[in-house]
């Protein structure tokens, strides 16, 4: 077991794949120094082939990815922010994730779009989305959101090896957290959620960050609400078995996710819950979100984005009033 | 470069005839209402693909140009072009499957598949030649575009990355002078989009597009540039639509007719007539010998008429299990 | 009064505002010609400095539009698919959603986007999309989904006059659709759903072409089902107060949209109708849309699109077996 | 062209010394922790921004790059600074209303508004310079980008647009050679970006970016040309990036440190330095003065400090109604 930091843990699955098969790659602006460390180091050990620093190309970098991948490689193409997508929305949103089905099945595009994601920092509205609903929209995609560094390692060396193009949004706030990773390889499949905390009165499905933010809330509210916290950890395929597993015992549910509200993922799985356990809900799928309006920045950005308050207002008000303090 | 040979000069001659044989069947099942989305005419372009594919190896990664739906390169590379009409009728044979009933897509002879947003082709072709350059058996990359796909973002991003990274990738223009509606001439700053190349430091190279000959020596000579490892290079064939942009459409630019006589001009360079009139010159054909690959053709095209029309669709139970790979 | 087409209903509205206020102007690819005709006629009553032919480049034409638009300018930008969005979402989703928001609401963008969307004539997945929820979940963008020629005018006339950037989505299979137009001017305000029929058992919510489809539905069940349904005509603003109205009265819900199914429309009215009628739901909010894989084309595009028998089993389900014949 | 007078080149001095100060101001702010997001310093890059907006006309639209999050431009176009110095701080008196702490936006003085991806800008410009155009008030564009912002399709696509509609816009490039942490001629094909003007039939111009009169003598011929319906233009201003990307980051080459030495003779052509050693030669400048304009400049930054740290921060109730125009 050794500690390693969030980015540090995706930095070390990108390398241990690398090292297992050749014909992995990373592609991007900067992808050898790396402004969010997750390729960090990789150069001096794979050399420049391998890590390619592109041109200020986002169509180009995103186009040559699928291309390569169609063409039996694995391609990892470094978005930097994940909100970039937007500059190669054709390339990512429309061919990668339609060329498999659109040809017969016949050629796959086995590849991975890392993006660093999320507010925190202020940096406004065209630096700071988690596109999320935008890939979910688009089927063919994957979409992977890890909480912490061990599930980031687990789930980035199954993106590498998926057939499918993946969508890896990392968040920028997970960046410094350590956690004991083990020294043996693992892999975390894609479709398992994780039940982060067990309880019995109100589910939290949380996505990313606001995982911590969930186990924050619940835990002050532990003395008067038992909070289930499930991180999805990937978005699609999407766990709603362990979801409904849960709404099942709890009939209490708040989602909550960074993703702006509207037709954003947090309705998705709102919706699925009511389709597949409506009976089984004392209260509607509470949603926590971040505000219909672009992420403001700097000192605006927390009236745009899910506050601690404001997921501790919303399982108390699932919870009912039978268990306020 | 190889020399070609009476039965390669042959070869192109009926693959010429066997494209227009192919696309007149397929403006005749649109016309007739049995195709199951647009047709886009390749009429006028033949030679480019004929041309252009000629001589390439098997395992060369081929993006074809929409015009025809991939006829004339496809058919060059090999391919049976019975795929294509299946594909057209929706059918489970077709070369995308019946998917979606115009996309190419034979990855046995290095047809990966086709984007349907025009000039989308100049990125993943720079993602093709960069495997290829990867994996370093000498294959190479060819792609065709349009006026209009040249005019696309795509290309300044590809033509720099692909000449930085010297990747192997022949980007050949088909200039037929129109997009849609558009006359080029209207949309573009310049008037050969040749001219373009000297922005990436690489070979940009004007050819009589409906020269099946001369569009074989250029392009040669850039895939040689290409395996070779020097870089990619932009080829600018000259040609004409002969047709409206895809069947059934007025056939305007801008918004008036296109002129009849300009039409009339370039079809007496029509690249079948042109390449046959040579052959017959240099005695490569007869008239018999005509006769007898033009029967062949008709032949051919009503087989795969045929066949396509007595192919299944595709099983619609499928679909689901297509949307990822397992 | 006079009868007009859906497609001509709209160039009319075009052809009146252009006539009204200099500023409007249209630009995109083949505008002049207009294969889906809605800009058909322009050209010879404006010129082609008001009916701008552009090059091949959705970057160009949807970002010269966003930056007409801040410099005092109403643009119609022709986007022809609304599928090529994704050729230049930095512009439009990006770009156009935010510059208003971004700076302080001191430059707003009005324009309009207008795109043909939709399935039915096998066109494959990259030509028969709605990109709805991808505008809905960009806040700053308004959505308008006419079903009939007499809304479209008055909806395009709407819009064109917005201070926002709105997407106007109107349906291939709309096209034909003819209609009778006052002659005197109308505008029909964003955001006023229309009940297209009045029922009582079970509320139908539709968008664009489904309408058509919900009402032949509703007329095929009317013995044994009183099927309400209501044309939401604008996404953005949603008329949320009419779907709620109208469930408070049925209690069962089916929305009909044709966006892909994953984080559409769909789950966004269905979450919306969740928190706010709860108390009110007889069933689970169900909803009938695309199936989550890229739209296919030629003879399978209708296993992806819903069809009215999939329409009808959702109205029969949510009636619930009290109803059936 | 106007002829610079005495007075003009001591007021460009002045831009470029307050531009300097301002910068200096904000980068300690950022290393104290005190700004709200990132910080682009645009040391090396004064004279662009100066001698390109020295003498254009209040309603030119002026789409700055995001060095110094605007500074010379809107210096040199007469914008208070102070506005800059508040947004950053995320105030209400920001020049972006503090709403992205970096965003500008001074439509009195032609600033439109800013996108935060790079090199959108060359689209956005095609627009304002269309609605110019349109207007027929001789207004005209000038738009500023970096050697990586060129690399962008938008560059292709709003080239080509603005050529063929000889739209009055005037594109200005920041060679520093470097975008982020990769150096500009391990990505692109060819040395001058000036280069690129040919395929869109515009002129294209090599600057010294350090020297304010040769920009701003190239930029008004630019201007000139495009006011009188002429069309578009490129100009590349070879320049350098004194600092890191942005405050705090490591300062590299690919992954290597830059070169000191390097670094070090570019800082021998300061432009600020450049310019005053001209005025003074040319004795525009005397010692006192230089000394007096340096202490006016430092009380303005400090007064500019003040006043963003006094300044409210924007309302948050109103942001819900800023997401559409009424
Ligand atoms: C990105 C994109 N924009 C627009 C279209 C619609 N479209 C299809 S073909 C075409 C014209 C293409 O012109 P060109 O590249 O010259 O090829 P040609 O059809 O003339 O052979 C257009 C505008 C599209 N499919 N994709
Ligand atoms: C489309 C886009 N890609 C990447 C970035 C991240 N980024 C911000 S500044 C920058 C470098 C820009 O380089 P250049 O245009 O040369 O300007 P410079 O910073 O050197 O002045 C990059 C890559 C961005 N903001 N937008
Ligand atoms: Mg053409
Ligand atoms: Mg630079």
């Amino acid at each position: 077991m050794k500690e390693l930091s969030y980015w540090n843990a995706i930095s070390e699955a990108i390398a241990e794949e690398m090292k297992r098969d050749e014909t992995v790659f990373v592609i991007g602006e900067n992808v050898q120094e790396s402004p969010f460390l997750v390729t960090k180091g990789l150069v001096q050990q794979f050399g420049p082939d391998r890590v390619m620093d592109a041109p200020l190309s986002e169509l180009a970098i995103a186009g040559a990815t699928v291309g390569a991948a169609m063409a039996g490689y694995r391609p990892i193409c470094d978005l930097t922010f994940a909100d970039f997508i937007y500059c190669a929305a054709d390339e990512v949103l429309m061919k990668a994730a339609q060329q498999y089905f659109s040809h017969n099945a016949k050629v796959n595009v086995p590849c991975v779009f890392l993006g660093v994601a999320g507010a925190g920092f202020g940096n406004g509205p065209e630096h700071s989305r988690i596109p999320a609903a935008m890939v979910m929209n688009n089927p063919g995609l994957k979409l992977v959101m890890p909480s912490t560094p061990y599930d980031a390692k687990g789930l980035m060396k199954a993106a590498i090896r998926d057939n499918n193009p993946v969508c890896f949004f990392f968040h920028k706030k997970c960046m410094p957290m350590k956690q004991e990773i083990p020294d043996e390889e693992y892999i975390i499949p894609l479709g398992v959620a994780d039940v982060k905390r067990v309880g019995s009165d109100v589910t939290v499905v949380a996505t990313s960050y606001m995982v911590h933010l969930a186990l924050e809330a619940a835990k002050n509210l532990e003395d008067i609400i038992s909070v289930e916290v499930i991180d999805l950890r990937s978005l699609v395929p999407l766990d709603i078995d362990a979801i409904i597993t849960s709404v099942k015992k709890t009939g209490r549910v708040v989602v909550v996710d960074e993703d702006t509200e509207c037709c954003g993922v947090a309705a998705e799985i709102g919706q699925q819950i009511m389709e597949r356990a409506f009976d089984y809900l004392d209260a509607p799928v509470a949603r926590v979100c971040a505000a219909n309006m672009p992420i403001a920045g700097a000192a605006m950005e927390k009236y745009v984005i899910p506050q601690l308050a404001q997921v501790q207002n919303a399982i108390e008000a699932a919870a009912g009033s039978g268990f306020s303090a | 470069m190889k020399k070609l040979g009476k039965q390669d000069l042959l070869l192109m001659y009926r693959n010429l005839v066997r494209t227009r044989k192919f696309d007149e069947l397929n403006i005749r099942m649109a016309t007739e209402g049995k195709l199951l989305t647009f047709y886009h005419s390749c009429q006028g372009h033949e030679a480019i693909g004929v041309g252009a594919c000629t001589g390439l190896r098997k395992d060369d990664y081929l993006y074809p140009h929409h015009r025809g739906h991939g006829l004339s390169y496809a058919i060059a590379k090999g391919v049976n072009p019975r795929e294509c009409i299946a594909e057209h009728l929706g059918r489970a044979t077709g070369w995308g499957g019946g998917i979606t009933g115009f996309h190419t897509c034979v990855p046995e002879f290095g047809i990966l598949g086709v984007g349907a947003t025009i000039g989308s082709g100049f990125v993943l072709s720079v993602g093709f030649a960069l495997a290829a350059k990867k994996r370093g058996e000498g294959q190479i990359t060819i792609m065709f575009t349009g006026d209009g796909g040249i005019q696309r973002g795509q290309f300044h991003e590809a033509a720099n990355m692909a000449s930085v990274w010297k990747l192997p990738v022949v980007w050949v223009v088909e200039n037929n002078q129109m997009a849609w509606f558009t006359p080029y001439r209207d949309t573009s700053a310049v008037e050969d989009i040749a001219t373009l190349a000297a922005s990436y430091n690489m070979p940009g190279e004007i050819v009589d597009g409906m020269d099946v000959l001369a569009v074989h020596t250029a392009v040669q000579k850039a895939v040689e540039r290409a395996r070779s490892g020097e870089g990619p290079s932009l080829i600018e064939c000259k040609t004409y639509r002969y047709r409206s942009h895809s069947e059934g459409r007025p056939d305007v630019s801008h918004y008036l007719p296109r002129s009849k006589e300009e039409i009339a001009k370039w079809k007496e360079r029509d690249p079948v007539k042109l390449f046959e009139e040579k052959l017959l010159k240099e005695k490569v054909l007869t008239k018999a010998l005509i006769q007898k690959i033009s029967q062949e053709c008709d032949a051919e095209a009503e087989e795969a008429e045929t066949f396509g029309f007595e192919s299944p669709f595709p099983d619609p139970s499928n679909l689901s299990k297509m949307v990822y790979a397992p």
